[in-house]
């Protein structure tokens, strides 16, 4: 029971999370969404262990906290030295221009 | 030294993941972390900066400390984020940060981030370009309690 | 519980897979497409299938990720406009088909129900191999260790060969990505030669470090 | 002895779920990067702290709290450097923070009324 109330409150992370990816309005809000969603499924994903009476699935959530972080500095890294091209909604947001300072 | 430190490390970790205690298993696992050092050693990765911050006494203290003022700073910023009533007010400054080697302004960033509501931007030697939520929370990291606190675990030896 | 977690999860997937294909960014498209594939495992662990949630963990989560990003360097950030929406029609009718089709099997009653135990595959075979899981790897030394996992018997002893053919293809394809994501690099470094100097230098002081 | 433990991992839990809804609202709610960056921050800290110190009540003493551990450390250390990358890269792709720069006379106001 107690697993599925934390459980309760982690899909809602991941579905407010999961929103804000979709909404964007800029590349840097979704990684930011990328990242925490996967905090998130690191977090679901223990829960899940517990809920099903199987935390060996821990390893699992271990191995997505590794590959979540190598994932967020490799789109980081495009980015910000690869290739950021003309196109694409990278800081054009509208709230980036006049609204800043 | 510090090979053998990694080894040790690696190790303790594989142990502590398999959770398996026979020979044959013991033997891969034994042969792998053998492999990962050898790896490491050949990509020049082995840390050379941050294994002497590691023994020093009041690490864990500070991190205690720190865990206690990530707490109090969590439920401040979730109930920003959920009341209706309430309003943010961010604002951007620099700090100054003291810290003599550069692992401490890592680990002084490192904490401003780790705390909900400040979050370092920028980083050069002796400043940190900081994002606070509140003013409350850019008069706490003003304040230096943070950085005093590293810089103390910093001096000793 | 379980049920309700299944069916966000699915949800959370159909919400994704409609952005996926609408969004024209290929950079957000690879985005989108990482956090699909954490799902697409969260999903895997519900089923009981660890093993595969571990491989779309590593696959799907991060190297695609990586590959992607370094295929957009290659190419565009956007992909090409729609020209016509009725030339998707066709594809949209079969796989709707498709999958109405693997849908009526699920339901037909000839076909066994997802985790029935009088299934043909949990009837004879399945406790074959886990009685046996033990006793053929620690057969011939009787105090020596056996493999303690049943997925690893399986992969590794049972079906060895059709194991190592796996391998083959995959070390193939991983060769065969190597050769054109890092051709464009010996191009580009041929281009512009500069700046790649001081890693063939580290390259080689680590080779004499190393022996 | 049980009750307790019971009754901590029950308060833990549902912290650690609040917090990960708070701060799943605050990303939704908050204006720019920026501030959603202390929002995910929530999720990355509180949230999970909570939740895997719930889990790792109700596991024991065993080899599933040493994992919940290991998980919760290494979150704690990456979660600020990745952080850290995104500002950093946002800063640096031409996002300007949506908020008040704080002048040097402000700043040193600050820590003024800060150190008593």
């Amino acid at each position: 029971m107690m697993f599925a109330a934390a459980m309760a409150g982690v899909l809602a992370a991941m579905a407010l999370t999961l929103v804000r990816a979709l909404l964007g309005p800029t590349v840097f809000d979704r990684v930011l969404a990328l990242n925490t969603f996967g905090t998130v499924t690191v977090l679901a994903i223990a829960v899940l262990g517990f809920l099903m009476g199987r935390p060996q699935f821990l390893d699992i959530a271990l191995l997505y906290a590794l590959i979540n972080f190598v994932g967020t500095i490799a789109i980081l890294k495009y980015l910000q030295y690869g290739d950021l091209g003309a196109s694409g909604d990278s800081g054009k947001s509208p709230d980036a221009g006049e609204g800043g300072r | 030294m510090r090979l053998v430190g990694l080894y040790l490390a690696l190790f303790v970790f594989w142990l502590l993941m398999s959770g398996h205690y026979e020979a044959l298993i013991l033997g891969f696992g034994i042969v792998s972390c053998a492999a990962a050092v050898y790896i490491a050693r050949r990509k020049d990765i082995v840390d050379h900066e941050t294994l002497s911050w590691y023994l020093k006494p009041k690490l864990p203290f500070y991190w205690l400390w720190l865990l206690g003022q990530i707490l109090k700073a969590n439920f401040d910023v979730a109930k920003r984020c959920v009341l209706p009533g309430s309003r943010i007010d961010p604002c951007v400054f620099l700090a100054p940060a003291d810290q003599e080697t550069s692992v401490g302004v890592v680990t002084y960033a490192n904490s401003i981030t780790l705390t909900p509501g400040t979050v370092s931007m920028q980083t050069w030697d002796h400043e940190i370009r900081v994002h606070a939520l509140t003013r409350d929370g850019a008069r706490d990291i003003l304040g230096d309690e943070m950085g005093a606190r590293i810089c103390r675990v910093e001096g000793e030896q | 519980m379980i049920t309700a977690t299944n069916l966000a999860l699915l949800a959370f997937l159909a919400v994704l897979a409609w952005a996926i294909a609408r969004i024209r960014n290929l950079f957000v498209v690879t985005m989108l497409a990482g956090i699909y594939s954490l799902l697409t495992a969260t999903v895997f662990v519900l089923l009981d299938a660890v093993d595969v949630a571990f491989t779309e963990a590593a696959v799907g989560a991060g190297i695609t990720t990586v590959l992607f990003l370094s295929a957009l360097l290659l190419t565009d950030r956007e992909a090409k406009p729609r020209k016509n929406r009725l030339a998707s029609l066709g594809p949209m009718v079969l796989v709707v088909l498709l999958g109405a089709a693997l849908v009526y099997t699920t339901l037909d009653p000839r076909m066994p129900h997802y985790g029935d135990a009088k299934a043909p595959a949990h009837g004879r075979l399945a406790p074959e191999f886990l009685a046996d899981t033990v006793k053929q790897v620690g057969a011939d030394k009787p105090t020596a260790t056996h493999i303690p996992n049943v997925v690893t018997t399986t992969l590794a002893s049972y079906r060895g060969f059709d194991t190592l053919g796996e391998v083959v293809v995959i070390f193939t394809a991983g060769v065969g990505v190597l050769i054109l994501l890092g051709g464009n690099a010996t191009r580009r470094r041929r281009r512009n030669p500069a700046p790649r100097e001081e890693s063939s230098g580290a390259g080689s002081s680590g080779k004499g470090a190393g022996a | 002895m049980a009750l307790a433990v019971d009754i901590a991992s029950w308060a833990c839990l549902v912290a650690g779920a609040l917090l990960c809804f708070a701060g799943g609202v605050g990303m939704i709610r908050f204006p720019d990067v920026y501030a959603r960056s202390h929002a995910a921050g929530v999720i990355d800290t509180g949230g999970a702290l909570f939740i895997l110190l719930g889990l790792a009540l109700q596991a024991g003493f065993t080899l599933v709290t040493v994992k919940l551990g290991l998980i919760g450390l290494l979150l704690f250390f990456t979660s600020p450097t990745a952080t850290h990358a995104l500002v950093k890269g946002a800063l640096a792709g031409g996002l300007n923070p949506l908020c008040h720069q704080l002048t040097a006379d402000e700043t040193a106001a600050l820590a003024d009324k800060a150190s008593p």
